[in-house]
């Protein structure tokens, strides 16, 4: 079409929020004075004016189709009162004013096959992100990863059996949408890219690429007459950050693509500043379409965390006050040369002190 | 008449399982919806989908697809396996901003998908990580009518590319006991501001805001955001005795020894023989942990206001990055307390825009070029606050030593006699 | 004298000090219950075997004239078993197996004008350094210094009143030979090296010059025909490490050597891990006889300690807890942009938290 | 007969004052000895040090000294303003290495004290920083004959230069109930294995032994030393619950609370409602606070051995460095258990010497190649104890996982074997 006809947008930007807000919220706002968990998917928030605000929380596929949305939007109207709101881990909350319309709203939720829990010291729908249904760069599935390790963490997603809560994230490549998490699930890649050196001219703008490598592994190049990029084997760290802006750079491989599992991001400051997340296992198959073997790792670990912890103690707190070689011994994961970190700065994570539990 | 359904054995896995299926919502649209384009765009997407599970590989790649007026806001997409999969080539998502706080009604949810249903693939979710409410499959020429459609009853495109990015905000003081701040005010204030930036991608890289209203983080702002704001308060916590007693008395001494006082982060809590518990509060740092144990004994104080951190972010390129303090404590009460905040934004977007190399974010220029530097670009003093602990290495040249030191002395005099004034 | 007449030496290394070492500890080695602490400058160690050891420790000038020595000696035999040991701060220690000698032998230390104390929480002997008396790289000298603080100090080292023991150290150079301290008096300079171009040739061995700079700002330079060294001074941190190896390159400055104050160094494990020490103010005139500047600093931060530590709280522990802005204003003390870190790993201090006490 | 006395109006200021004054000392040997030698020596030096008084500025430049057989353990020292101040303007430093611990008898110090007088300049330091006795002051020909007499009876030099230097160990177990080990045997089993490397400086630098007997490292050894060795135990603390309860009685439950539970690093302790002491000594990690305050209701326990760290050292050339935990725990009864200490430490220097740049300690060393590295060279396997935390950065290429792994499940194996066995 000519510009000429096009419409011109209307730059409005972030929608006001409050228009949608439950009028009880929108009357008592900045004054709550504090709130309950009366039962796991259920919070009962109580405001300075003696007003309640119950909500039910409810796990969903994070990728809707437009039929389950419909669903979701005729029980809001059936049973709740037609305001609802998505959490940023993508879980729906169904806002109410009476306690009354609690039970039936969780049984009209259970009915649909929607999961109310995920509350308080449960374990959190887990975070994630595009994968193969969407992304021009991924080491795997998202969507899938999640459905299948969803599945099996059902239970501690409607129980709130953990010490704390336990925030769970992936990531389908090393960059890392999912940001760290108490028990983070990523991509590692473990072998340098494959270059296809007949499209790099044409696809890459090459000192950019150059520009983008963590290490300075890549260099210009000249091959079969063509101009193109070659990798320093031996410093590359095989973390792809050169494969968006070159993806003849072909980073993923069916193989050597593998998962790798951190645990102790925090971000909260909760009793202590907010912390990264630290490297547990590697080399773990990236084995669609259930990928078992990283389910039960990441098993493995909530189950100890379970066991040993304290009540109020994120997966961090736990370790910290445990000690690393405990955690490695508890869950029996292996501890490797790989696990003292090289990176910047990473002298400050060496153990400068007689600390050791013996 | 519709093509045959691709086989997908890996794919029905994942109709397994308690959990709701992203698989079984995709074939409901191939198989239910009204829309033959719908039908056909899930049953390719499906197959190529597949076809990832099979080989371990994504077949997308990116291109440049924008609508009328903007440069970015879509996520082009272009399947590499476009001929095996015809109908689901063009696979763009566009990036909506939602309401501050994602609050919807039901009837404006219908809308949106009645909306997405006309134009799109029928896939929708609530919302990325970043924030946005990412409509997921449209066709390059269909992104134009849809986002003309959505625009028209007040929603927008979010970030994409080197530019500001959708805000996010926690759902606070609308509902949470722990707010200290109009977290959706601000959330607005500040990306709004920046309407053209978001729109218009020109910065060395992505710049994002995020606005939690306690120290909970419950975004994760000070992880994920170049531009964090959370809230706090500066006077003492509010005690209810009576409420601490009954906790006691609840749960035992022991447990609110090891689960309360023995978790403080600076032991500024101390409980008293007769079980009132006393908190020194100049040496709180207000980590949340108490009021989150006993939220009805100890709330927030009353002198609400906020501290902003910059340049948090992930890994690329010398990596993860928290962000850093750099204001304290501010009040947002007066719009001036607003402007003030969104002039911190500007100058921060104007010193990177100027001095961040291509794809460097906010944080990492601040870690090139030091921290100090940057305070001195933006104009804000320097402020012990701002780090953990002074200087270890005496690896500096200081003989500016004197000035510097009467800089901090000023200020000291100005501040009081503002106070006296 | 011709090589032939010369003596061999007996490599006998590190004498056995069991064979000087007091009866009652021999006998007790290892079995030793536990301490008490009577009063300032004494200790009661009790054995399993209940067996006593009474130490009196007093302070000295570090540097001893024989006459000192030998008094110190004299008192030993008069006054006690004729069994002492130095400690790493250079007091005296005299051990004693019957309390009835603890107080004559405190009389005749005092009298002979040495001063009893520095154990348990007092301000320990000020550990120096060698300084403008030997030293052939010193900016100050380190018995003056030590010396004028001790007068100023000597009650808080004959009493016990501080939160927990106090370690003071003093360096002449940046070099610091004195190590970490609870507070550290230390030579900061300012200046980069002023280069005397026509001795470098002769004195200095340019290439281990130039790798010896930490900031690689020496590079080798011809000066009016002659080889030399030149110092890039945008770069250059002053830290004088090129003048042990290249005395040509006059760092220090009867002006521009400064001292600076560092604060919580703490060696020990207990509580928290061993941790360095942090500056806290510099750009202090190098002001013999007497450094009145550094000295009443020192004292101010002291008397702010005392007046606002909990007890045990070293120094570091005190600061933790109330914070360095907090320091900061109880010292009166200036925060400078010197304060925020530079050097490499600095990142991880700066706050990456919401912490901050208001 | 003697030259008048030097002005020192600078100097004389430092008698003032109650604290011993060493200026009043040198003035003794320069007045009231015996010695015309010893009294010109005083007197030049006095002159020397007024004279940096008064310019700020050292006048004391290095050179080349040393005994018969020997490299080092000598710091020479020639006056730069030896025309005016002959008599002192040559004044070595002799390092000399005092008896494990530094215990005495004062019929051996007067000996020593005798045989300094008949050589040197009187004054004497007990001790300098690393744990020498410096005898300050004697000139080129006069060191050896010093050397000689004192040698004779059992004192030989410490290091000085690119070499072993004198080693340090705490009064330990001769006076201290925290005491885990022998520390004066750890002491000279490992410095007098090196004495060769401690006469013949030949290392890239300096190599520094330090022993404490317990975590309180009252010699610094972590901060200071190449070479840490700390006494600690592996079983539990023994607790006196009646000295628990005598000290509750006395100080109060909210005493026992602040100052013992709540600075426990790993919150491990707890305090029963009835006053008993709770201790989860699986997470104990020995800082040895509580036993600090307690000392007679708390005790080490009995299964004793030591932790060893490498590295430590100070600012030259890429900042202070902490030592890092290379052994977390080994017994120290048998001789065998004192072999495998003295081959580490064997290992270590080799590899050093071998591996290390001019000038570069070993701890800067490990920094420059990474401590797996290191470690493989030492031939030591690595251990979770040796980090605070694993790995923050996925920078990192792990494709040799698998077998890295693998090692790890043998080596509990074996342990377990030899466990079972
Ligand atoms: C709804 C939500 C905010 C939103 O605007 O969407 C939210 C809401 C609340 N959070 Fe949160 N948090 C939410 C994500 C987070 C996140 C971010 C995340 O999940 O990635 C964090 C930080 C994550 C991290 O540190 O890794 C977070 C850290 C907390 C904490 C601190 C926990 C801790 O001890 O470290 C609290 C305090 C508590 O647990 O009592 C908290 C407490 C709460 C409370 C109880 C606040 C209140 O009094 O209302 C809210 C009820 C939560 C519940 O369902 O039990 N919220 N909270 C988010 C729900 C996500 C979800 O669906 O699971
Ligand atoms: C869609 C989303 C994941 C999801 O499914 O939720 C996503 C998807 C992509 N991210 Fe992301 N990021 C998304 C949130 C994040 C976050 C989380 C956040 O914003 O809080 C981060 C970490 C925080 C941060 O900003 O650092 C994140 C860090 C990155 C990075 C690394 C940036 C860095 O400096 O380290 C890249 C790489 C880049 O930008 O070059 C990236 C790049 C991408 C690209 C554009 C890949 C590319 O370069 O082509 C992905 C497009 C996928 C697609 O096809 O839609 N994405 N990305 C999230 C955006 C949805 C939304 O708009 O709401
Ligand atoms: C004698 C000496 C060891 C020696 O072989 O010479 C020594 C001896 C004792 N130290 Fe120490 N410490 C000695 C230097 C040190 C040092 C090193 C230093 O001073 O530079 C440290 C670590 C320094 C640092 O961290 O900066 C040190 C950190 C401790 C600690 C831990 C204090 C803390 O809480 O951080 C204790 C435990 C305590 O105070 O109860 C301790 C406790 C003790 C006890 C009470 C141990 C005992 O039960 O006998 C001893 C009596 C000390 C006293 O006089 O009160 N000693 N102590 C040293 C005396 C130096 C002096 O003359 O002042
Ligand atoms: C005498 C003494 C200070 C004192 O008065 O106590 C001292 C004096 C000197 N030290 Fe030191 N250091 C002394 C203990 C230390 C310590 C403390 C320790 O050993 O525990 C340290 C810090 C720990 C360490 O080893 O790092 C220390 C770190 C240095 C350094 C920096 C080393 C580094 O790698 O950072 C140098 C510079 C060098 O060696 O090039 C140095 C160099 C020197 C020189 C040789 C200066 C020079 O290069 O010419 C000084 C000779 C002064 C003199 O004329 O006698 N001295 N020096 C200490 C030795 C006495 C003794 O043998 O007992
Ligand atoms: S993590 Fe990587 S693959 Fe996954 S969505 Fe983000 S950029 Fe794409
Ligand atoms: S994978 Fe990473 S390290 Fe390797 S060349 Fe590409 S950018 Fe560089
Ligand atoms: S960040 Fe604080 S205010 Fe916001 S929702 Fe979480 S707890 Fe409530
Ligand atoms: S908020 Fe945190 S720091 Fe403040 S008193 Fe409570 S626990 Fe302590
Ligand atoms: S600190 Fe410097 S000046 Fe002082 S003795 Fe050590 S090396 Fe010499
Ligand atoms: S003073 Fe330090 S930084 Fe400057 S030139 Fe000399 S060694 Fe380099
Ligand atoms: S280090 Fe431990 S054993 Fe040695 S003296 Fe100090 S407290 Fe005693
Ligand atoms: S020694 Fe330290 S870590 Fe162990 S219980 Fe006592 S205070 Fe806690």
């Amino acid at each position: 079409m000519a510009r000429t006809e096009m419409r011109t947008p209307i730059e409005s930007g972030c929608p006001d929020g409050f228009q949608y807000m439950h009028p009880v919220m929108l009357k008592n706002f900045g004054q709550w004075k504090y709130h309950e968990h009366p039962k796991p998917g259920v919070l009962r928030h109580v405001a300075e004016s003696g007003d309640e605000i119950w909500t039910v929380k409810a796990g969903t596929q994070r990728i809707l189709d437009v039929f389950t949305l419909r669903k979701l939007c005729e029980i809001g109207d059936r049973y709740a009162d037609g305001h609802v709101r998505f959490t940023i881990r993508s879980n729906i909350e169904y806002m109410v004013a009476e306690e009354s319309k609690v039970e039936p709203l969780i049984n009209a939720l259970s009915e649909a096959g929607f999961i109310v829990g995920g509350t308080a010291n449960s374990v959190a729908m887990i975070s994630h992100t595009q994968g193969w249904l969407h992304c021009d760069i991924p080491g795997t599935d998202a969507s899938g990863v999640v459905k299948s390790m969803m599945d099996e963490l059902v239970d501690e997603f409607k129980n709130c059996n953990m010490p704390n809560r336990v925030h769970i994230t992936t990531s389908c490549c090393q960059i890392n949408c999912g940001g760290q998490g108490d028990i983070a699930i990523n991509v590692q890649h473990t072998k340098p890219p494959k270059i296809n050196h007949d499209l790099v001219a044409n696809v890459c703008e090459r000192p950019s690429v150059v520009a983008r490598c963590p290490v300075a592994a890549i260099r210009p190049a000249q091959v079969n007459g063509k101009p193109t990029l070659e990798v320093d084997e031996k410093k590359c760290i095989c973390c792809g950050a050169c494969y968006p802006p070159c993806p003849p750079m072909q980073i993923n491989d069916p193989e050597h693509t593998k998962l790798a599992i951190w645990v102790g991001g925090n971000h909260s400051n909760a009793r202590s500043k907010p912390s990264f997340q630290k490297l547990v296992a590697a080399g773990i198959p990236n084995n669609p379409p259930r990928w078992p073997e990283a389910t039960a790792i990441v098993k493995n670990i909530l189950r100890t965390y379970k066991e040993d912890a304290k009540d109020w103690e994120r997966i961090n707190d736990w370790v910290e006050r445990i000690g690393w070689p405990r955690f490695f011994e508890l869950t029996g994961l292996p501890f490797t040369k790989y696990h003292i970190d090289n990176w910047r700065g990473s002298r400050k994570s060496l153990n400068a002190s007689s600390y050791i539990r013996l | 008449m519709a093509k045959p359904n691709h086989e997908t054995p890996m794919l029905d896995e994942l109709e397994n399982g308690p959990w709701p299926s992203f698989i079984s919502g995709i074939k409901r649209l191939r198989d239910r919806h009204a829309d033959e384009r719908i039908n056909g765009m899930a049953n390719d997407l499906l197959g190529q989908l597949e076809h990832s599970y099979e080989t371990r590989k994504g077949y997308w790649k990116g291109g440049t697809v924008s609508v009328y007026g903007y440069g970015g806001g879509i996520i082009p997409r272009f399947s590499e396996v476009g001929k095996q999969f015809p109908e689901s080539k063009e696979f763009h998502t566009l990036r909506v901003q939602p309401p501050a706080g994602n609050f919807y009604t039901t009837d404006m949810l219908r809308q949106l998908a009645d909306s997405w249903e006309k134009w799109g693939s029928g896939l929708v979710t609530f919302h990325g990580q970043t924030g946005n409410i990412m409509f997921i499959g449209a066709t390059t020429e269909n992104t134009q009518h849809f986002f003309d459609e959505i625009n028209e009853y007040g929603f927008d495109l979010g970030g994409a590319g080197p530019c500001v990015r959708t805000a996010m905000s926690c759902v606070g003081a609308a509902r949470c006991e722990q707010s200290c701040a109009n977290e959706h005010k601000i959330h607005r204030t500040l990306v709004n501001n920046f309407t053209d930036d978001v729109h218009r991608p020109a910065l060395p890289y992505k710049f994002k805001f995020k606005v939690s209203g306690c120290p909970n983080d419950c975004v994760n702002s000070i992880e994920r955001a170049d531009f964090a704001v959370i809230g706090t308060w500066r006077d003492d916590i509010k005690i209810d005795q009576a409420e601490v007693k009954a906790f006691v008395d609840r749960k035992g001494r022991q447990y609110i020894i090891d689960n309360v006082l023995t978790r403080c982060p600076t032991n500024c809590m101390s409980l008293a023989d007769d079980d009132t518990l006393e908190i020194d509060d100049r040496n709180c740092v207000k980590c949340m942990h108490c009021l989150n144990v006993m939220p009805k004994a100890l709330s927030p104080g009353d002198d609400k206001g906020v501290t902003v951190l910059l340049g948090g972010k992930r890994t690329l390129k010398i990596g993860d990055l928290m962000g850093t303090v750099i204001v304290p404590f501010m009040k947002l009460e007066t719009e001036e307390d607003y402007e003030r905040l969104t002039e911190l934004a500007e100058e921060t977007i104007d010193f990177w825009a100027e001095n961040g190399l291509e794809h460097e974010r906010c944080g990492e220029m601040i870690e090139r070029i030091g921290l100090v530097n940057f305070l001195e670009g933006i104009g804000v003093d320097v402020d012990p606050n701002m780090v953990s602990h002074p200087r270890e290495s005496s690896y500096v040249r200081i003989d500016g030593w004197d000035e510097e030191a009467e800089k901090w002395f000023q200020r000291k005099a100005e501040v009081k006699a503002a106070a006296s004034a």
